[in-house]
């Protein structure tokens, strides 16, 4: 396992290589001179500019630039946001915690609700509560998270007046406290549900189709020929099946939550990652641009690669190596 | 603050109502602002406010280093600049008053007891820091135009120089200075915000920006102190209890982040007391019964410019022929009801003007001298559009130019998320069409718009932009024969005449009087010229909770915040 | 082996009722009631937005200014919106661009993987795993961070609506070749697959006649799920301002009217209907797909 | 047709020398070829014409992709086979499908050897269409003729595979078999996934089949019972070669090889009075990845030697027709 | 051991059984009116094609129908005098596993890819019996060895996707004999092996049989593991049983004529190969079952006009040799029609 860990990771590597080439070509090609944003606006001296393009390296060929820039990405250094004037692996720090939390609550809302719904489904197929549970998950299938976040601040934040609509902690709370972790809990309820809605629903179809599935396996039919008990068999031979799947899309999901995130975050002003994506597009704000596309895209394969590796522990007939 | 001129687009995303204004200070009440603090008992001590902003700030929370106003809105609740400027946009006194006699050579003298959030004492020596420091970064500051008028500031870049010798700190409450030149307008542009030492004299002025001195902990002389901040989401500031003016009322103000699109929820469920908010919306801030709307004047006004020549890196050519019949351009300034479209676009929230600058600044002429008024007019735009010889010749009822070929106004907006720009743009060619003129409207990704502009780039034909004027009064930089910001590319050699005649000290002296007369004669030219349509001022409207007393707003921003208060 | 002569009655031989797979699927689908309501609110929300211009005098690109953000009337079915425009007639528009959107996304989506997956899948080998990992790598990007780059990449430099259906569309596309290429091949195991090529049918004719017809239903499936995820992402970019631009009514752009303050809270009827346009045509696309994926499954019973 | 058997009457139908086909294993990240399936590993044996000859062995021996390589479905690592003297396993192109017009395939499993799409007409049609520019007329009446030949009804040819049970599927494929009138027809394992009485008609129809038209078959099964029935001479597979080949009579009567013995006694006859000595072998078949060293059946064989498992045996004729692949003999 | 003494207590009842499969809301009949008794000790093969009912018949006796579609419409079973198909799902699972246990065709499917071999034998224990968890293990190193496992410390910590098909039908037969059922049925334990594991794996069914004196119900569609193992056989076509008879009597002198058929259909080894031979047409699907008559009437060469009209009961022709076929007349006259 660690040397098929070690050897995934080391496979990783020329993947980004090639990823780090499509997003400085895209960064090179993002109309706008990324200079506006480096150099003084008010000052137009044209000798000036033209400094500063030679010292900020504008005018070397392409691949120096690139060079430059990756070399310097590998050593941690992202480049200096160009609208915060500072790094932006700081700024990337500073938003970073929120974002694992949303993603964090939104996994754990997604999960635990889907569990419950699936096994319930998946025991009691074609029921009324079934059939709730699937209506459910047909309007969760459906509600794209944008509208859904917007009907949510509509009907939960303005009409009801249950959760705040924006931000990630009431400011006024000491850091640390019992109350601060409920303001910041009570803040990313309603983000979370909704990015975690489209996830839930479809982890709860997957898991009752899994179980119904599983319901009907030759080693069900054995164990109750060995006089397991119903309730015995559902909780350790089918649920122990069933799972594989879906634990193995917790992997999957890491990539997708911060994608999934830029909407969630944008909608409700939650100072997190995707918010900070789309800013720095609509601001060009290059290096920390960059950064991020960069660092979803190693999230992505991080999540591929513990997609496998969880696939290797939950499922013995997948041996990594 | 000095930054002369802001980019409109910029502006308009923002929509901060404290944009280009420099401070908040002493103010005297003026007539045309909601003071709801007289009609009150006393003001009570206590409780929390919360300010919304609705633009993410950048968390550069030190004047020698921000550059949005997100960030200045903050900055200003905590510390105080040294001059300030009134509702005519003169400078008055704050901490620091001025004597000079040439206008070359300036005594300042400090207020004692001023202290910084740390416990120091504000003195001259933290101003020639600030000063030191930015002409010690030089060209990468964007300030460095506000020092570099110092005598011996460029030396001192240059690490020629120790010091800077314009500066001559007499005792720790005056220092003289000297500029390299005497001119009208040295004291609105010299920097006037200190830094205090003791807080950056451990870190180097490039790491100044990235520094937690500046992004989490920073320290002023104003009426609150920030207490925390959260990157991106919030700021919590606290009451200053030693405020050299006096202790402020409230204990507390927490300013935060919302999308715009939560304003007035927000403000409804009282969770934001207050907030700048787009005109659009003011018809339903004006509906909430728990809300007032403070309206003043803004410094900001909108044109259609008509792209007439190129900018070839030093100077402005009128070289392109599309646009150069004032008549034409008379003509689409008469289709456009610009009554009705200010108030459909703006709430009402603007007036229409007939000079390239907004009522509320000194040397703005009154609209009423100017030549031609604009009314709304679509016959005599149809006139004027005759009489220039744009004829429909062939008949599919629109205009040819005079040569009889096809003519299409190419009219460009800049976008950005906002849907009601494509609105209003459509709207402004619609008029058009009224008269005649057959248009075709393109939106620019508002990143591209600027650029393409100051590149000429052919795209651009009549475009629709913005300016946000700063103190500094000086049309120069906008409308001079040689600055790219003359986006236009227009030039009148009796206009630039006068607008150099109106900062050279050799003819105007220190008589505003007559600075304002030749500005004048400028607008004047301007408005028959008409190089850009002026379209509108905006007025800029606060709301805030009726809870929240004693907040009054002028044209240069809001009054000091420790005169805030809220009823308990 | 002696061919004998043709006897009449061989001749007149026709089929009787047609019981191919398809016609099977077909009765089993038509049988099905919720996919067939939605199949015709999906028709009827198609002709509708296809025949708007006819529907409808409004003219959807007029500002008028003394019509604007008005609440729903007579004259104004759905109200207007702040410009003035009337918002049922914007909705019929708009649900043009966003099926066409979903629709061109979903067809290049499907004809980009299958061609793809139906290669690696069929050649192996070498072919296999360059495509593959071809595949691999446009999948290692974040898609919404990718499509929104490209975006800012192309705009204003290319027809906008042509761009966001190419952009989303490359980027779409690994997922359906990945499922074409694992059925493709599963269904290169079936010995019929190998009858086919001892019987003397080229590569082309294999992968054309025999393997695509019988991954046909899965594509199918695939492809109603596509559309539905299309629009879901057309109207999410539009709605972030990355998508078909402004200009431009669909579903999505009316939905981010929903951004501005006062339209959120006290104007419903402007993002209401787009809403629920943008949920209802993707709850009916989920139900026709799961109509479509019963009816196709040999096995399933009902 | 490119080949004339007239001519050539020196060679048997089809040789098969030294034939091995092996399935490379991937592993590892890069997925690297780390080692082969050895399927079909040094076979040798051959056909006359109008001869039947059985292949029998245990699932994974190699006898199916024995006959796909054959075929040309399945590449072949290295050896022979010679198809009218004509070595066909480096045609490519227009030549392999000269070749594949000769020889065809009956496929074990009746649901999935006919392709669901297509209707039975066009399913028996489809091979003539591939080889001759025929009217559509004139090919149905050869495929209605066909589906006579193998006892379908005529309205057979408008329905789809689904709607037969599958001892017809089974027809059918043999009638897509005979449509180009192949000299070769191999069968792999055409009734193995059959009921006893159905299995029964198909067996039939084959020896009739193959007495009208003079076919010759490979045929592959893994019932001796089956194979014997059906065949001349029987070739025994084991871990991908040949272990012994002989008359089927001989092969029944005499088995030498020890596999070849504890194969036939292993087989249920149904005959409660039937009282024999069973070999029982230990173990099961070692994976065709790993193969043991020396002989294959070695580490199974209860007359194993030393040398066993040192050489591989080669087959060699023992007896006039009768070769076996032993250290014993 | 062959023993057909008919006073000697039957270990096995069923009467009358009758077990259907709704289909479109329908039910149909895929076990019709079956009766036979088991005594103990004693190997009964049940054969027939495919779709007969012989998987049907064991499942009912399990009680393992599948929930919502297959159920017992009438009939008894009896075990040991209590009748099963009276039980509650608990009283049931009490007599799965421990008095009557069940192996299954197929092995790669039957045990769960998640779990160890010894999790899945230990579960047998641990449901019947109070047992530590090491003695647990212990017992189940115990019984892989006694079928045949040659490392079974091993073993009992892999999982069922290292182990070949051979081994993991030993495992099956492990689970299955842990608690020393009275009862094993085994539905066609060998039909997915290789014919030297097959022989194998008959030669531990006999041995254990031997061992622990349990009856079996061997069901398979192959005659000759039929000939080879049992001592009575029960013939089933569509749903029937059509014959029963002691082995050597069934073989030596089938009655019916599907047995003759079926018996003539196989190729033998010892013979000279001539024509098979076979049954025309097929098996009628449940939804075609003929209302009334004998069900093999469509198919049968020697059919008679009556075939079809007159349901035929299975009846002792001879001692020991019941056929239901109106060609064989009886000393008892002969009972109405089936309704």
């Amino acid at each position: 396992m660690l040397k098929y860990t070690i050897r995934r990771i080391l496979g990783m590597i020329p993947m980004l290589f090639l990823i780090s080439i499509v997003v400085f070509s895209l960064a090179k090609l993002m109309p706008g001179d990324s200079l506006s944003g480096e150099i003084d606006p008010a000052n137009t001296d044209p000798q000036y500019i033209a400094e500063m393009r030679d010292k900020l390296g504008y005018n070397d060929p392409v691949h120096e630039q690139y060079l430059r820039w990756i070399s310097n990405f590998m050593q941690g250094d992202f480049g200096k946001s160009t609208r915060y004037k500072i790094p932006a692996s700081e700024i990337i720090a500073e938003r970073m915690p929120n974002t694992i939390f949303l993603g964090l609550m939104s996994l754990l809302i997604t999960y635990v609700f889907a569990f419950l719904m699936g096994s319930y489904a998946g025991r009691k197929p074609y029921t009324l509560g079934d059939n709730f549970i699937s209506a459910f998950n047909y309007i969760g299938l459906a509600l794209p998270s944008f509208i859904a976040g917007v009907f949510a601040i509509y009907i939960f934040a303005f009409n009801l007046g249950w959760f705040p609509s924006n931000g990630s902690v009431d400011i006024s709370l000491e850091q640390g406290t019992l109350s601060y972790w409920i303001s910041r809990f009570h803040h990313v309820l309603l983000p979370a549900i909704v990015l975690g809605a489209l996830s839930t629903a479809s982890y709860t179809q997957f898991l009752r189709n899994d179980i119904i599935e599983n319901t009907r396996k030759d080693y069900v039919r054995t164990a109750r020929a060995k006089g397991t008990p119903e309730h015995k068999i559902y909780r350790s031979h089918i649920m122990r099946n069933s799972i594989i799947p879906v634990v193995t899309f917790l992997g999957i999901d890491i990539g997708l939550l911060v994608s999934g995130a830029i909407i969630t975050e944008t909608i409700f002003t939650y100072p997190g990652i995707g918010q900070l994506f789309l800013s720095s597009v609509t601001q060009r704000d290059y290096p920390v641009l960059m950064a991020i596309t960069m660092l979803l895209s190693f999230l992505t394969l991080f999540g591929n690669l513990i997609a496998d590796i969880l696939y290797g522990i939950v499922d013995p007939r997948i041996r990594l190596d | 603050m000095k930054k002369p001129l802001l980019w409109f687009a910029v502006l308009v995303m923002s929509m901060s109502a404290f944009l280009a204004a420099c401070s908040g200070g002493e103010k005297s009440n003026t007539d045309d602002k909601k003071d709801n603090a007289a009609n009150d008992s006393k003001p009570q001590d206590g409780g929390t406010m919360t300010y919304a902003l609705d633009t993410e700030f950048k968390g550069l929370l030190n004047w020698n280093f921000y550059d949005t106003d997100g960030d200045d809105d903050i900055i200003q609740l905590f510390d105080d600049p040294l001059i300030d400027y009134d509702e005519n946009l003169k400078a008055v006194p704050n901490i620091a008053s001025w004597e000079t006699e040439d206008n070359q050579n300036y005594t300042f003298t400090f207020k004692k007891g001023v202290k910084w959030h740390n416990g120091e004492e504000l003195t001259v020596h933290d101003w020639v820091f600030a000063l030191e420091t930015i002409a010690s970064i030089g060209g990468e500051h964007q300030r460095w135009s506000n020092v570099n008028t110092i005598e011996g500031a460029k030396e001192f870049n240059e690490g020629k120089a120790d010091a800077i010798s314009g500066l001559e700190a007499v005792d720790d409450y005056t220092i003289k200075i000297k500029f390299d030149k005497a001119r009208v307008n040295n004291l609105e542009n010299v920097w006037a915000y200190p830094l205090s030492r003791k807080e950056f004299e451990s870190v180097a002025p490039k790491d100044m920006a990235a520094s937690e001195q500046v992004r989490s902990k920073p320290v002023g002389t104003g009426p609150f102190k920030v207490s925390k901040v959260i990157p991106g989401e919030s700021v919590e500031l606290v009451r200053n209890e030693e405020y050299w003016k006096g202790k402020p009322h409230l204990e507390k103000i927490i300013v935060k982040v919302i999308d715009s699109s939560l304003t007035t929820g927000e403000l409804k469920n009282g969770t934001v007391d207050m907030t700048p908010f787009h005109p659009t919306v003011l018809p339903e801030v004006e509906a909430l019964n728990n809300v007032e709307v403070i309206r003043y004047p803004g410094l900001s006004y909108y044109y259609v410019g008509f792209k007439l020549g190129t900018y070839d890196g030093k100077k402005v050519n009128m070289n392109i022929k599309k646009y150069q019949n004032i008549k034409l351009r008379q003509a689409m300034l008469y289709a456009i009801n610009r009554e009705e479209w200010v108030a459909a676009f703006f709430s009402g929230l603007g007036k229409p003007v007939n000079r390239p600058l907004p009522t509320a600044h000194w040397i703005a002429a009154d609209n009423g001298d100017m030549p031609v008024q604009y009314e709304f007019d679509v016959e005599k735009a149809k006139a004027l559009l005759d009489e220039a010889g744009y004829k429909d010749t062939d008949a599919d009822g629109f205009r040819e130019d005079p040569n009889g070929k096809e003519f299409v106004v190419k009219f460009s907006h800049y976008a950005t998320g906002n849907p009601t720009f494509e609105a209003r743009a459509k709207a402004l060619t619609q008029y058009w069409e009224e008269i005649g003129l057959k248009t075709k409207l393109q939106m620019v990704d508002v990143n591209l718009y600027y650029d393409q502009l100051e590149k000429d780039d052919p795209s651009l034909e009549v475009f629709f932009g913005g300016w946000g004027t700063g103190t500094d009064p000086d049309p120069l930089p906008l409308w001079g024969d040689d600055t790219v910001w003359n986006y236009p590319r227009w030039v009148n050699e009796e206009a630039q005449k006068l607008l150099e005649d109106a900062v050279d000290i050799s003819v105007v002296g220190t008589d505003t009087e007559k600075r304002k007369q030749l500005y004048a004669d400028w607008q004047k030219i301007f408005n028959e010229e008409v190089p850009a349509l002026p379209i509108l001022e905006l007025d800029e409207v606060m709301a805030v909770n009726e809870r929240v007393e004693g907040v009054i707003f002028d044209v240069s921003g809001p009054n000091s915040a420790h005169e805030w208060w809220v009823k308990q | 082996m002696q061919v004998t002569t043709v006897k009449e009655s061989q001749l007149k031989l026709k089929p009787v009722k047609s019981t191919s797979p398809w016609a099977l699927a077909r009765r089993k689908f038509l049988r099905n009631k919720l996919a067939m309501a939605s199949l015709l609110f999906l028709i009827i929300v198609a002709i509708l937005s296809f025949l708007a211009p006819y529907l409808t005098t409004q003219d959807i690109a007029r500002i008028n200014i003394g019509e604007m953000s008005l609440a729903p009337s007579g004259e104004h079915w759905l109200g207007t919106d702040k410009s003035g425009r009337d918002v049922f007639t914007r909705l019929l528009y708009g649900g043009r661009i966003s099926l066409i959107v979903g629709i061109s996304c979903t067809l290049l989506v499907i004809l980009m993987g299958t061609v793809i997956g139906a290669m690696a899948g069929y050649f192996g080998g070498i072919i296999d795993s360059m495509l593959m990992r071809f595949t691999d790598f446009v999948l290692t990007f974040p898609f919404t961070v990718f499509v929104i780059v490209l975006n800012a990449v192309f705009f204003g430099k290319l027809n906008g609506l042509l761009v966001l259906i190419l952009v989303i569309s490359f980027l779409s596309w690994g997922s359906v070749a990945r499922i074409v290429r694992s059925k493709i091949l599963a269904e290169k195991e079936n010995e019929y697959i190998m009858a086919a090529i001892s019987i003397g049918c080229s590569p082309f004719k294999v992968i054309v006649k025999h393997l695509l017809p019988n991954v046909l239903s899965t594509i199918i499936v695939q492809g109603t799920i596509l559309f539905a995820t299309m629009i879901v992402v057309e109207s999410g970019l539009s709605y972030l301002g990355f998508g078909v631009p402004a200009e431009i009514p669909s579903w999505g752009n009316m939905l981010s009217s929903a951004n501005e303050p006062d339209v959120l809270q006290s104007k419903p009827w402007i993002w209401i209907p787009p809403a629920l346009a943008i949920t209802f045509t993707i709850l009916a696309i989920n139900f026709v797909g799961e109509g479509l994926k019963d009816a196709l499954n040999p096995r399933s019973r009902r | 047709m490119m080949l004339n058997t007239g001519t050539v009457p020196q060679y048997p139908l089809l040789q098969v020398k030294h034939l091995k086909t092996y399935y490379p294993v991937k592993g590892g990240f890069f997925r690297r070829t780390i080692g082969n399936v050895k399927a079909v590993d040094d076979l040798s044996f051959e056909i006359e014409k109008g001869e039947t000859l059985g292949l029998v062995g245990e699932s994974g021996c190699g006898k199916s992709t024995a006959g796909r390589s054959i075929i040309r479905l399945m590449n072949a690592t290295d050896g022979q086979v010679l198809f009218e003297g004509r070595d066909i396993t480096k045609l490519n192109g227009k030549s392999l499908q000269a070749v594949r017009q000769d020889i065809q395939m009956i496929f074990q499993d009746p649901y999935a050897s006919l392709n669901p799409m297509q209707m039975v007409g066009s399913i028996i049609g489809e091979p003539i269409k591939n080889y001759r520019k025929a009217s559509g007329p004139s090919i149905k009446n050869e495929v209605l003729d066909l589906l006579n030949k193998v006892g379908l009804p005529d309205d057979a040819y408008f329905k789809y595979a689904h709607e037969f049970s599958g001892g017809q599927r089974q027809r059918i494929g043999i009638a897509r078999a005979l449509a180009l009138k192949p000299k070769l027809i191999i069968a792999d394992e055409p009734v193995s996934a059959l009921d006893v009485s159905v299995q029964s008609q198909v067996l039939n129809l084959l020896k009739e089949l193959q007495k009208e038209f003079n076919l010759t078959f490979l045929f592959i099964a893994h019932d001796l019972s089956v194979v014997k029935h059906m065949s001349d001479r029987i070739g025994v597979m084991y871990l991908g070669s040949m272990a012994e080949i002989a008359d089927r009579n001989n092969l029944y009567s005499q088995p030498l090889h020890p596999y070849t013995k504890a194969l036939i006694s292993a087989i249920p006859i149904p005959d409660p009075r039937w009282k024999k000595e069973r070999i029982i072998l230990k173990g099961d078949v070692p994976s065709p990845f790993n193969p043991p060293a020396g002989c294959p059946f070695h580490p199974r064989c209860p007359e194993a030697r030393p040398e066993c498992s040192q050489l591989k045996p080669a087959l060699k004729e023992v007896k006039p027709g009768h070769k076996v692949a032993c250290h014993l003999y | 051991m062959s023993n057909l003494v008919h006073k000697e207590a039957s270990l096995l009842e069923v009467k009358n059984l009758e077990t259907a499969f709704s289909i479109d809301g329908a039910y149909y009949n895929a076990v019709d009116k079956v009766s036979f008794s088991i005594k103990p000790g004693q190997i009964v093969g049940v054969v027939g094609e495919s779709g007969c009912g012989k998987s049907v018949l064991s499942l009912s006796i399990m009680q393992l129908l599948p929930k919502g579609n297959g159920e017992i419409r009438s009939g008894e079973i009896t075990f040991e005098g209590v009748q099963l198909n009276q039980l509650s799902d608990t009283e049931m699972n009490r007599i799965r596993g421990r008095d009557i246990s069940m192996i299954f065709q197929e092995p790669m499917t039957s045990l769960n890819p998640v779990f160890t071999i010894g999790y899945q034998l230990q579960e047998v224990l641990f449901n019947h019996m109070k047992i530590s968890k090491g003695d647990a293990r212990q017992k189940s190193i115990a019984l892989l060895k006694s079928v045949g496992i040659s490392r079974p410390e091993k073993l009992v910590d892999e999982y069922p996707h290292q182990l070949s098909g051979g081994m993991r039908q030993r495992v099956m037969i492990a689970m299955a004999i842990a608690c020393q059922p009275k009862l094993l049925i085994a539905d066609e334990p060998t039909t997915a092996l290789d014919v030297t594991v097959q022989a194998q794996i008959l030669e531990l069914l006999k041995t254990i049989q031997e061992v622990n004196d349990m009856s079996i119900i061997l069901i398979t569609h192959d005659l000759g593991v039929i000939a080879e193992m049992c001592d009575e056989v029960l013939v089933m076509y569509a749903g029937r049983i059509i014959e029963r008879s002691d082995a050597e009597s069934l073989f030596y002198k089938p009655m019916h004529p599907y047995t003759e058929l079926l018996l003539g259909a196989i190729p033998k080894m010892d013979e000279e190969a001539g024509m098979l031979s076979s049954i025309e047409g097929m098996v009628p699907s449940l939804k075609n079952m003929p209302e009334t008559g004998c069900r093999f009437a469509l198919r049968c060469p020697k059919v008679k006009p009556e075939c079809s009209a007159v349901t035929p009961l299975l009846e002792e022709v001879e001692e020991g040799h019941s056929v239901s076929c109106i060609l064989y007349e009886t000393s008892m006259p002969r009972k109405g029609v089936k309704p």
